[in-house]
């Protein structure tokens, strides 16, 4: 399968302020989560293969073609903007009527897709009502439907599920796993770890302007695997369960806190957690609860750049 | 030994109640303003007509040094409250006022409401009365530099050059009246800027009004005029009535045949009308119904 | 009481933000949960009176809501939703200016306004533009400015909107730091049920402008089962084949986590073994803090 | 200016049409054209209220061509032309960067010279429907006693075109202002009011370099009334030639604009 969107060498500054450094990089069809923190330069890079702005450095082919000053491609491609930016003075549905003309539809067509992209994102009856007296929610949601309704090849969203309560996110995810199907490519960006492994497997992992892994998303757990790891341990005998952790040389540390939580810290993660059950059971100990305070990308972005 | 509390710590300090709690909306308001780019020099441009009112002065005073140039017949002015009124109320000083105004007035409200940042003022123990006098205050400042100083530094420099009193002795009401109609001239003004400013959130909308309902107002009443030609029409026009009530404040011949109550209170009307609206429009939150 | 209203109403309209509210909250840390739309934002408002309530009354710390509001907002800091700046401004001035308009003398709010911008994690930028900032920057920012007067009540609305994990896991310890330690009372609006879990010990639901239960979290929580949160490695199917087969429910949820109910009369010493037999690790074991969010749904009505 | 392009899945001219529409029925909405709408439709209030004076007050005779002529169109001409022209004008490009919807049209398949373009049609027809709706008016009611003379609508059909041929060519080139500089309106006023008011006084070739010296040059030869001061010192271009600049002109500026436009990066921030 050729790359949908392919980008070479991309590097992009604002002033002196760096927003992206050389990025090279195949996207394929499917979904694709860019993951980053806030500021590393993901809403830059989707800036830039959507041709809103320009790179300094580099290129961006999509679907073969360039993407700067070339209006042709957005047939096919939809985008979901991170600003909370609007018409204010339309209605959502006028807003969605004026876009798909735009887009090249004819009127009828035009109506019936406003409708079907209101009714997929649950504005069937806010329809009407300006943007202006949206919620946070609901402006979303809006937008959202903006960048699926002319039915794109590719979806690329920015920060989609900022400002959705849980139910909403839930939804937004189950859209955009439908979209997928069909050999569709989307590529949305988020800085929760979770939400993106929610919808795919695939991602590519941006850091201070940089791409610091792409690829499964196995991988990037396997990253958080292989370097020292915290798991929070709360039972019923903790010092008793220390000490047959400390017996084992993957463990490097076990630390106390005052209300009988348990810290251990471990460099081979496999191994310590597939003893742990038969642990527990053996010593007849009541387990509260297991969890890794820094299961998240911040300590694989520290590991990273720490090496 | 003590050691330092880590994490938040209190403020030991005590909350004053402000004799004017607006204070510090002037203060920041004014800094931002001469941060704007261009803006100092523009600033300075606007003192031309002062340095020129003062060579006046001068001119006017050592008439036997320039007697080369003119001849004293032909003495083409006299320093008199005349004089005075000419500066405070010439064309091109109330024009200067405007496009300070553009420049620096039509963002005072209408960013606030772009940025939504009225809900950080109004979460604080201010009225919406202090919020006003602030802004308020911002646009006096600058304004009463190009008025009020100038016009007083004028009539200090006539008594200066005169190394007498005499001035003083023929005029003694003069101060007042300058002090009495830079004020005037200045509050509204600032009641002209603010209620466009809080017309719109976009400051482009506002800055084109600004120097729209201006230039319009004059215009309005040149074609009455025209049509009809009556004097009375001058009331349509800002600058008109602006003129009518310096010449009143100065006891100089009226430049149009109307009493100059009438526009003093079409003005005053204004202002609270002005007031009103903005009463109304600017709250912490904006609600859509 | 720190907040006490009354049958609150108010409308945008033909439509009803909030409908006949009662509250009075305890001290401490306060959430206040809802969907999108449900009136949290609208009640924080009226709260701090930018908007007067069609009916119903109120008072915080004994100065009436609709009359004493400058007395009240002395007390307090509000934290908005919204991206809210003043462009031309740094941080430091910015801060302290708005620590001035609460009434603290200039050199003075200075001072604190560099405090509190260590304190919130901005020390470093401190003096660059707002317009500059990134959104998680703006979000620190708006606390610090809600904190630089030290006001006995925060009001903070949606605090981790926009963040990373990283910058929501430090906010998160900042609020529970303050309301911890701090005699600081704090009412908190979101819709991430997390957030409020780890910061508040009492929670209001709302929904369609009416509160649909409050109470404290640990009461709200009790049931007659447990919940456990899972999250393992190795061969999932057969795991939870096996689970089943003990007749507990089991749910997997879009994010990769598994819940699984077990009755009261057993224990999880069973999902253990299972574990073991069918060699899976478990790499997230937690026994139901999120019942909340069953709570949740279901005085919300979930799809 | 950009070629429409076959790649294009429409045809430039159909997106053109499409932005045209989406942005009459935006511009339409927005507050503020109807504020502008009011201020032009108050000339027609001085008309109605002159007829009035003279029907009923009996206060004097009313001159209904010559004030048309020498009022009505001065004001629309040295004031209302310029200012709608320069506000609609700058706001093509500025209002998307500031409200930061330019994202919406950029992902569009629609090239931005003709985003630009249609844009700058929906504006252009909007402002002149108001200066049309005011002058027609006040044509009307001034000169109801004339109705039947044919010189007269051929003054208001000249007047009409002198209008319309002037707000197409100032806001082209407020069009291309706003597509550059951040501070448009504060440039637009000195140069509306400053620059073109006053070398347009200029003798000799000087007064070529405003766009007002070629929209005078097309007025009927000034009147000796009381108002024609307004163009005193005019060394008229001819007509035709005068026609074929300003339209060279409002070419040109679009052209640059839609250049601008097209080759410039908007980054939008706060």
């Amino acid at each position: 399968m050729s790359a949908v969107i392919s980008v070479e060498k991309l590097s992009k500054w604002y002033g002196n302020v760096l927003g992206l450094s050389d990025v090279t990089l195949d996207i394929e069809a499917g979904i694709t989560g860019i993951l980053g923190p806030n500021g590393a330069g993901k809403s830059t890079f989707l800036k830039l293969i959507t041709g809103q702005i320009k790179s300094n450095i580099g290129t961006v082919r999509l679907q073969g073609e360039t993407v700067w000053n070339n209006p042709s491609l957005f047939a096919r491609i939809g985008f979901c903007p991170e600003q909370d930016a609007f018409f204010e003075e339309l209605s959502g549905k006028c807003f969605l009527l004026h876009m798909l003309k735009l887009s090249g539809f004819s009127g009828e067509e035009c109506e019936r897709r406003a409708v079907r992209a209101l009714e997929t994102v649950d504005l069937t009856g806010a329809g009407g009502r300006v943007i202006r007296s949206y919620s946070r929610g609901m402006r979303q949601r809006i937008k959202i439907a903006q960048s699926i309704a002319h039915d794109p090849d590719v979806l690329i969203m920015d920060e989609p599920l900022n400002g959705l309560d849980p139910l909403g996110r839930r939804k937004i995810i189950r859209l955009i796993k439908e979209f997928k199907s069909e050999g569709r490519t989307v590529i949305v960006s988020s800085h929760v770890l979770p939400e993106i492994e929610a919808m795919t497997n695939q991602i590519v992992l941006i850091h201070q302007g940089k791409i610091f892994a792409q690829g499964d998303i196995h991988y990037i757990r396997d990253l958080i695997e292989s370097h020292p790891h915290m798991i929070s341990i709360k039972c019923s005998r903790p010092r008793l369960l220390a000490a047959r952790f400390i017996e084992e040389k993957d463990v490097i540390d076990v630390r106390f806190h005052e209300d009988g939580e348990m810290i251990v810290e471990t460099n081979d993660r496999d191994s310590f957690f597939g003893r742990l059950p038969s642990l527990l059971l053996k010593n007849d100990i009541d387990i509260h609860e297991i969890s890794s305070p820094d299961d998240n990308l911040q300590a694989v972005f520290d590991y990273l750049i720490g090496s | 030994m003590s050691i330092k509390e880590k994490g938040y710590t209190h403020w030991d300090g005590e909350l004053e109640s402000r004799r004017f709690p607006w204070s510090p909306i002037m203060r920041s308001g004014i800094r931002l303003t001469f941060k704007k780019k261009f803006f100092k020099l523009f600033f300075f441009l606007n003192l031309i007509p002062a340095v020129v009112y003062l060579a006046g002065i001068y001119i006017s005073e050592r008439l036997e040094d320039f007697e080369f140039m003119i001849r004293e017949a032909s003495m083409p002015f006299k320093v008199n409250p005349a004089y005075f009124n000419s500066f405070l109320s010439g064309d091109y000083l109330l024009f200067m006022i405007v496009m300070i105004l553009v420049f620096a007035g039509a963002g005072l409200i209408a960013d606030d409401l772009k940025h939504n940042s009225l809900q950080l003022y109004f979460s604080r123990p201010l009225k919406k009365r202090d919020y006003f006098m602030g802004k308020t205050s911002i646009v006096f400042f600058f304004l009463l530099i190009v008025t009020l100083v100038p016009g007083l530094v004028l009539f200090l420099m006539k008594l200066i050059f005169a190394g007498n009193f005499k001035f003083i002795q023929d005029y003694p009401w003069l101060p007042l009246s300058i002090i009495g109609y830079s004020v005037l001239l200045t509050a509204f003004f600032a009641c002209y800027a603010l209620f466009l400013s809080a017309l719109s959130r976009n400051s482009r909308y506002v800055a084109v009004m600004t120097f729209g309902m201006y230039l319009f107002s004059d215009i309005l009443y040149a074609i009455f005029n025209g049509i009809f030609r009556k004097p009375a029409f001058a009331l349509m026009s800002i600058k008109a009535n602006l003129q009518q009530i310096g010449a009143a404040f100065f006891g100089v011949k009226l430049p149009y045949d109307v009493p100059w109550m009438y526009s003093f209170v079409l003005l005053v009307l204004f202002c609270g009308v002005a007031v009103i609206f903005l009463s109304r429009r600017v709250r912490g939150v904006e609600v859509v119904r | 009481m720190s907040i006490e209203v009354n049958n609150i109403k108010f409308s945008y309209g033909r439509i009803q933000a909030l409908d006949g509210v009662d509250l009075s909250l305890p001290g401490g840390a306060v959430g206040l949960l809802g969907p999108n739309g449900a009136g949290k934002s609208t009640l924080i408002r009226i709260l701090l009176g930018f908007l007067v309530p069609d009916e119903g009354d109120g008072d915080i710390f004994g100065f009436d809501i609709r009359t004493r509001q400058t007395d009240i907002r002395r007390l307090i800091g509000y934290m908005p939703e919204d991206d809210c700046l003043i462009p031309g401004m740094d941080a430091v001035s910015f801060t302290s200016y708005l620590g001035e308009l609460s009434g603290m003398p200039r050199q003075e709010a200075m001072k604190r306004a560099h405090e509190v911008l260590y304190y919130v994690g901005l020390e470093e930028s401190r003096y660059r533009l707002l317009q500059t900032y990134s959104s998680g920057m703006k979000q620190r920012l708006k606390l610090a400015q809600a904190l630089v007067h030290d006001p006995q009540l925060l009001f903070l609305d949606e605090p981790t909107s926009g963040l990373d994990p990283q910058g929501r896991k430090e906010i998160l310890e900042l609020i529970l730091d303050i309301s911890s330690k701090k005699n600081i009372q704090i009412l908190i609006s979101s819709h991430i049920l997390s957030d409020i879990e780890l910061t508040c010990s009492y929670v209001v639901i709302l929904d369609k402008g009416r509160i649909a239960s409050r109470g404290e979290i640990d009461a709200l929580r009790r049931m007659d089962y447990s919940l456990y949160e899972l999250r393992i490695k190795g061969g999932k199917e057969t795991f939870l084949q096996d689970l089943n087969g003990f007749g507990y429910q089991i749910e997997e949820m879009e994010d990769g986590l598994i819940r699984i109910y077990v009755p009261s009369d057993r224990t999880p010493r069973d999902i253990l073994e299972t574990a073991v037999g069918r060699d899976v690790q478990i790499r997230h074991f937690v026994r139901s803090r999120s019942s909340l969010e069953d709570l949740f749904a279901k005085v919300v009505g979930a799809d | 200016m950009a070629q429409p392009e076959n790649t294009s899945s429409m045809g430039f001219v159909s997106s053109v049409k499409n932005v045209f529409s989406f942005y009459f029925l935006l511009g339409r909405k927005a507050r503020r054209t109807k504020v502008f709408y009011f201020i032009s439709l108050i000339p027609l209030m001085i008309a109605a209220f002159a007829k009035f004076a003279e029907l009923v007050l009996q206060t004097h005779h009313l001159e209904g061509i010559y004030i048309f002529s020498n009022i009505i169109v001065a004001f629309y001409l040295q004031f209302l032309v310029l200012i709608l022209a320069l506000f609609f004008g700058t706001s093509i490009c500025s209002e998307e960067l500031e409200g930061k919807t330019l994202t919406y049209l950029t992902t569009r398949p629609v090239p931005k010279a003709a985003l630009l373009l249609g844009k700058y049609a929906a504006y252009t027809l909007l402002i002149i429907l108001m200066m049309a709706a005011g002058v027609i008016l006040s044509f009307l009611i001034l000169n109801a006693d004339g109705l039947t003379d044919p010189s007269r609508w051929r003054i208001l059909f000249r007047y009409l075109g002198v209008l319309t041929l002037g707000l197409v060519c100032y806001t082209a080139f407020f069009t291309f202002i706003g597509t550059f500089l951040k501070r448009s309106i504060l440039f637009g006023l000195i140069f509306s009011f400053g620059w073109e008011n006053v070398i347009q006084y200029f003798p000799g070739s000087t007064q070529r370099f405003v766009i007002a010296h070629y929209i005078k040059s097309l007025l009927p030869s000034p009147t000796t009334g009381r108002f024609s001061f307004l163009l005193f010192q005019l060394e008229p271009t001819p007509p035709g030639r005068a026609v074929v600049v300003l339209l060279v002109l409002t070419a040109v500026f679009l052209a640059l604009a839609c250049l601008v436009f097209s080759k410039k990066e908007y980054i939008l921030e706060d």
